[in-house]
């Protein structure tokens, strides 16, 4: 047992560190550093940025652009990207549907599709929950019904983050509704969104922005070749995507950026003569949530420490960073809320940019005007990729055997 | 000790369920209104001014509806369960309150027809960048010129500025920034010259501005109150206004509250409603739970609201808003939890619930602020 | 709606305060203030005083001892003999079994029992619980088989609180194996605790008292005339009983009664040079529960208030004070607990006198020894009664209606 | 990074468990010997000794076992699932640590041989009435006298002082009463005359005693370390103390939370298993996250526990024991609840458990206390 960094790990903590600080522009780190979101573009520029150096996809088989990093590597990769506030990889593209096309995909789809996934040539949207079908998936009723060389796609999916600008879409349908169990009978499908037949209608968030939206499929028709892996057989892809989903799940890396922005914050916001960073009250609570990270933090360690000992066994301790760690950033989003008080009260349209010289309208905290919208936003990552209350079911059942 | 309602205080609750409900029932019919330039439905205005509910604070004899407490945390109440749009508080809470305990009997005669016929709308320019929760922190500066005074400085947070045709502003008259003492209130013209506003969309749909004051001139006359002494007219005021956004608030949680047990009735999820879960239900307890201790804090806020002993009424007041604020703050999250995805979108009323209660956590001063208020009034024990 | 206590109200209220102070001893009140327990003496001396005024049964009926109070004066009532730290009557035979005889029992055991109950003449324990009986009460497994004129009970009862001193006991106990349901064929019978076959085995808690026993019968003859109600319908006098069991339960009084005496002692524990008052850390803590009992007391009043207005039909609110109230309780033990810090960690059993002298032992906080055995022993006010998992699916059931 | 045992680690685990296991699976065991007038096992004192455990914290050359924070955390965890009554942590961890670390070399040769025999029993005379969790705070004083010093005053819960048969006593030697400089440490025989203590079980079962000394002479050989420089030392050992501790607490909280998850999978109301009920099952699964969480920072704790940068082992270990205490409360609280009745019982298991983890929280200092240390460090963020 040595519970500290080996200097292999420091160095390469180091290596990353100055990548970030370095190549990836400071307006745009700033930018997630107040809370607001990077837009499609500068989230495009900066995988592209990362893609260059081989960066963008460590994750993802050696031959096709991964690197051989150990778990503690990949561990130090992602929180150093969330600590710097750096807009990380499209998610879509490079945890869920690139590993699936490397491990599932034919030779041909892999060599179209995952250049274009790394380098963010294609943007990727999926196409998984339902209205009838979110925390229980298997319940899906989109179906694709084999027509020739193509697969006709009728349906509708819905919580589908960013399909407003999406290119492709990786659709969970429906090819046998006679199998025997609901996982059965499912297809994992890529579909161009140029399709015609496809509808997307936004839905408005209660953080006011437009993040996620509901797709129509109505006839799309989907060349037979966008299968991926066997008919039928595509909840196997939605498990091992789910699975590869988890990593960085616990957000250590956000949650401490947020808190050491909090803890500069205090300090220009007047409380009683004062700033707030002078109130224990409030020291405290930035604490205790400082002891818990610190706890996860470790937990995640142990976690990562453990895997090749546990050869591939995962540790129970891993169930419970989803479940601890969205709490947390949930938290962190409280005391900023609370750190902007009242000046959290104006709401600022996401999508409109600021006439010049209006500034006083953010009443000098510019920061404040995230606030609101970030703790309301955020009280999604308790819901989605299996809301908390599943989680504890999981736990319940699979680490506690009831 | 009673807690029925009166028979004219359920036909009171009765007619303002009526007249809101059947404004805000649709989502959509709100956002248009949001999207107007006032934020609100002046027709609506119209009808609250028709039912009395303008005149609600006045006293019969001055021609107003000389409702108490009690009328006001009813009328509040179905405020937070329609999630109105109207500035009723604001011009109503904050200003009507303001005028009654403050303005002469000349200012009084003259302002209170205007407020109750809808024609006169309030705000209340006083929260300052500086100031927090801290209701006597001000900085923007009146000084006496000829037979009036001018008056300079920056209000942040007016919360229905751009809307009202008048507003209170405070501005120090003498003393540091954060005294007490040295306090007075002004009534000033929204289009007088010097005061410019630039409205603004606020979290939960209403509307607020920032007000700038750049020497503007008012007479003698629009002193409300005595010079000075405007500190003590404001925690009154303040008081009464917490005790009614602690109604306003129950109304929501209430809503809110129903919602979700009518959401965990009907939603299937593996076959099954989701209000078959034991876990879900026990959370619903706990959200009826944090409900019920609410509104009991919310009578105790209406009955101590003008209690004559200061301290006690501090403590009371502060212990309710703590109360409010810890209900609201899991009420709300809890609600959002439990409906999943669909609590998340602009399109369900929860979400909309959700926003107006944080919002309302952080009006007149969060559970920090009055946990330390609690603590100077030497706690809530004996209150 | 008048949110204020009546002049009557508050005259009522001054009565009951000077009738406490005046009337029960000093040292008694004292004792309980300090978190110790009264002796079985001291609280027998009490209701005799209690008695001799007319003021140890107010709940029952007029004809036998009781006043015809107002719900509002029932509840003053106890909530002064809470703040006062008097002990209460004994529940057993105030609440419980005295009621269930006035209501359900044969004129003879009117004229002999209640007299007695009322006066603790006869000290009664309750023979409810049994090993595997708690929450799920109608599963008890206790028989009782007639035999001519006597039953003949066999079975073990067990939580039964200071059985070690009781005179009589009353049982519920099987007199009909075959009921087509688990509450038929149960019956309510009062049972001389002195009659051969019983045995009391005490049960040490983790506060090192001995508070409660298990209590076996082995072949216990009971004479018929000892039946209460009907044979085979003791349910009916059980339910009657738990529902009595619920006025006070939230227990205002004895929490306004803990945070009075923990804002005094905290001024006494010294901390930094100062003493633990100086800490905003730990008044805001006390703070905090003062607002949901503050919240508590006044949910209380609206249930006691709406009483008539409802016709007899209990409030929504009513149900959550059990819970709340418990809650309460056990956290101002927990701030007691906190309070006494390290001079908590010492043991003093309860049992024995402290000897001349050695006062020392307490570290010059007597309080202190009982910091520890209350906050133990109050993990019982959230099991109890129905536990509070029970009391929520009740209320779930009835009052939500799922 | 690596958070595996090595196979001597895996050894000592398993010999500490058998050895622990054996003598205390017994409750009724356990009983007796806490009647006994030690108040533990003088015989399994013998075995400790045996496997080389009273050696532990001191290096092979000197004739120790030469463990470390992380060889300490295993035998902790042990001594917390066994609920062990042996004075392990009062002689082992504080005697011998202050020996390690403070004494000179001539002491150590003396000393360390009969520390790891069994024969000497030390433990830490220490804490005030007045002192709190403030560890800097020693009015007890000592004053030169001829070739050595007088002792005179009082300490109040001196854990096992009973039987020892020597106590480090702290004593103000120079400062103020809160000084952090001025404490000196001072080795004394339990016999000596002036020197009086009266034993009292604790309410975890283990023992205790306040110590009193009456003009108690010592020669300037007692002297453990440097005069005046006693605080730092204090403070280093109590650093190894929370990590002992926080290892303690989660054996027994690991303990606590399988006997539960039995308990619920074998006890049976309304005719099924009552850990069925969804609600338990999840609160066993915050149990289970709390110990997950507690043993994380336990493991930080034993890394930082000797960290030289003292404003991060401060934050750190202060950090710890925050979690430590949280977790502790949380599932000792959980724990009887789930269990009911059969929880509240001395008969049983949990109960035990639960007291002794409610007593850990208070030792060397409570959550709120740590908070405030973790405060004055600046936090735990870059620790």
């Amino acid at each position: 047992m040595d519970l500290r960094y080996t200097a292999e790990e420091v160095a390469f903590r180091e290596e990353m560190r100055t990548f970030f600080r370095e190549k990836i522009p400071a307006d745009i780190r700033r930018k997630g550093a107040e809370g607001h979101h990077a837009t499609p573009e500068e989230m495009i520029q900066c995988q592209r940025i990362m893609n260059q150096h081989g960066l963008a996809t460590p994750n993802w088989p050696v031959e096709w652009g991964g690197k051989d990093w150990s778990p503690m590597q990949r561990y130090i990769y992602t929180e150093e990207i969330l600590a710097h506030d750096v807009p990380a990889p499209l998610p879509f593209n490079v945890h869920m549907v690139g590993p699936v096309i490397a491990f599932f995909g034919t030779e041909a789809q892999k060599k179209h599709f995952l250049p274009r996934i790394a380098n963010i040539d294609d943007w990727w949207c999926q196409g998984f929950s339902e209205p009838g079908a979110g925390s229980d998936l298997a319940n899906l009723k989109t179906r694709a019904v084999r027509d020739g060389d193509h697969y006709i796609i009728n349906g509708q999916k819905t919580w589908t983050t960013l399909a407003q600008v999406a290119d492709w879409c990786f659709v969970l349908a429906r090819t046998n509704p006679e199998a025997a169990k609901p996982q059965q009978g499912i297809s994992f499908i890529l579909v161009d969104m140029k399709s015609p037949g496809i509808t997307v209608r936004p839905i408005q968030l209660v953080d006011g922005g437009h993040e996620v939206n509901e797709v129509f499929f109505d006839d799309v028709r989907v060349p037979v070749e966008n299968l991926v892996g066997e008919e039928n057989r595509g909840w196997d892809c939605a498990k091992f995507l789910l699975a590869n989903e988890r990593s960085g799940i616990a957000r250590v890396g956000t949650s401490k950026a947020r808190l050491r922005r909090i803890r500069e914050l205090a300090r220009t916001v007047q409380l009683n003569g004062g700033t707030m960073w002078d109130s224990e009250q409030f020291r405290h609570k930035v604490a205790a949530v400082e002891i818990e990270l610190k706890a996860l933090e470790m937990t995640q360690l142990r976690v990562i420490a453990n895997e090749r000992a546990r050869g591939g066994m995962p540790d129970p301790a891993s169930s419970i960073l989803k479940i601890k760690g969205s709490e947390i950033q949930q938290r962190t989003s409280e005391l900023t809320l609370e750190l902007a008080g009242p000046f959290a009260l104006p709401f600022r349209d996401p999508e409109e940019e600021l006439p010049e010289g209006t500034n006083d309208f953010t009443l000098g905290f510019g920061w404040a005007d995230a606030a609101a919208p970030t703790y309301f936003n955020n009280r999604k990552v308790t819901i989605y990729g299996g809301s908390n209350e599943i989680q504890r079911n999981i736990i319940a059942k699979l680490v506690l055997g009831f | 000790m009673d807690f029925e309602f009166s028979d004219e205080q359920r036909l009171l609750r009765d007619s303002v369920d009526r007249l809101i409900g059947q404004a805000y029932d649709d989502l959509g019919h709100r956002k248009k209104m949001q999207a107007t330039e006032l934020g609100f439905s002046e027709e609506l205005w119209g009808k609250y001014a028709e039912l009395g509910l303008l005149a609600l604070p006045f006293s019969e004899e001055e021609g107003g509806f000389g409702g108490g407490t009690v009328e006001t945390m009813i009328v509040m109440e179905a405020v937070g369960r329609g999630l109105a749009l109207e500035p009723f508080f604001a011009s109503i809470i904050l200003g009507g309150n303001l005028v009654r305990l403050g303005a002469s009997a000349e200012q009084r005669a003259e302002l209170i027809p205007q407020i109750a016929d809808g024609s006169l709308r309030l705000a209340f320019a006083h929260t300052e960048p500086q100031a927090r929760y801290d209701l006597n922190n001000v900085k923007t500066f009146a000084q006496r010129s000829g037979n009036g005074w001018v008056l300079e400085g920056d209000k942040s947070v007016v919360v229905h500025g751009d809307s009202a045709t008048k507003l209170i502003v405070s501005a120090r008259t003498s003393g540091n920034y954060n005294d007490s003492a040295g306090i007075t209130l002004f009534l000033v013209d929204a289009g007088a010259p010097g005061l410019s506003r630039r409205g603004f969309p606020t979290q939960d749909g209403q509307r607020g501005a920032p007000v700038s004051l750049a020497r503007v001139e008012v007479p003698e006359s629009a002193v409300i109150g005595t010079v000075d002494r405007g500190g003590a007219l404001i925690d009154r005021v303040g008081d009464i206004a917490i005790a009614a956004l602690s109604a306003e608030a129950v109304g929501a949680m209430a809503a809110l509250h129903a919602l979700t047990m009518e959401y965990l009735k009907t939603r299937k999820q593996f076959g099954v409603t989701i209000g078959s879960f034991q876990v879900l239900q026990h959370r619903a307890v706990d959200m009826f739970t944090a409900l019920e201790q609410a509104r009991s804090m919310e009578y105790f806020a209406a009955m101590m609201a003008t209690a004559e002993d200061a301290r006690e009424r501090r403590a009371a007041i502060s212990g309710a808003k703590v109360q409010i604020n810890n209900s609201a703050r899991f009420i709300g999250q809890s609600a959002i939890q439990m409906h999943g995805g669909i609590g998340m979108t602009m399109e369900y009323r929860a979400g909309h619930y959700f926003k107006r209660l944080t919002m309302i956590e952080s009006t007149f001063g969060d559970a920090d602020h009055h946990m330390r208020l609690i603590d100077r009034a030497g706690g809530l024990l004996e209150a």
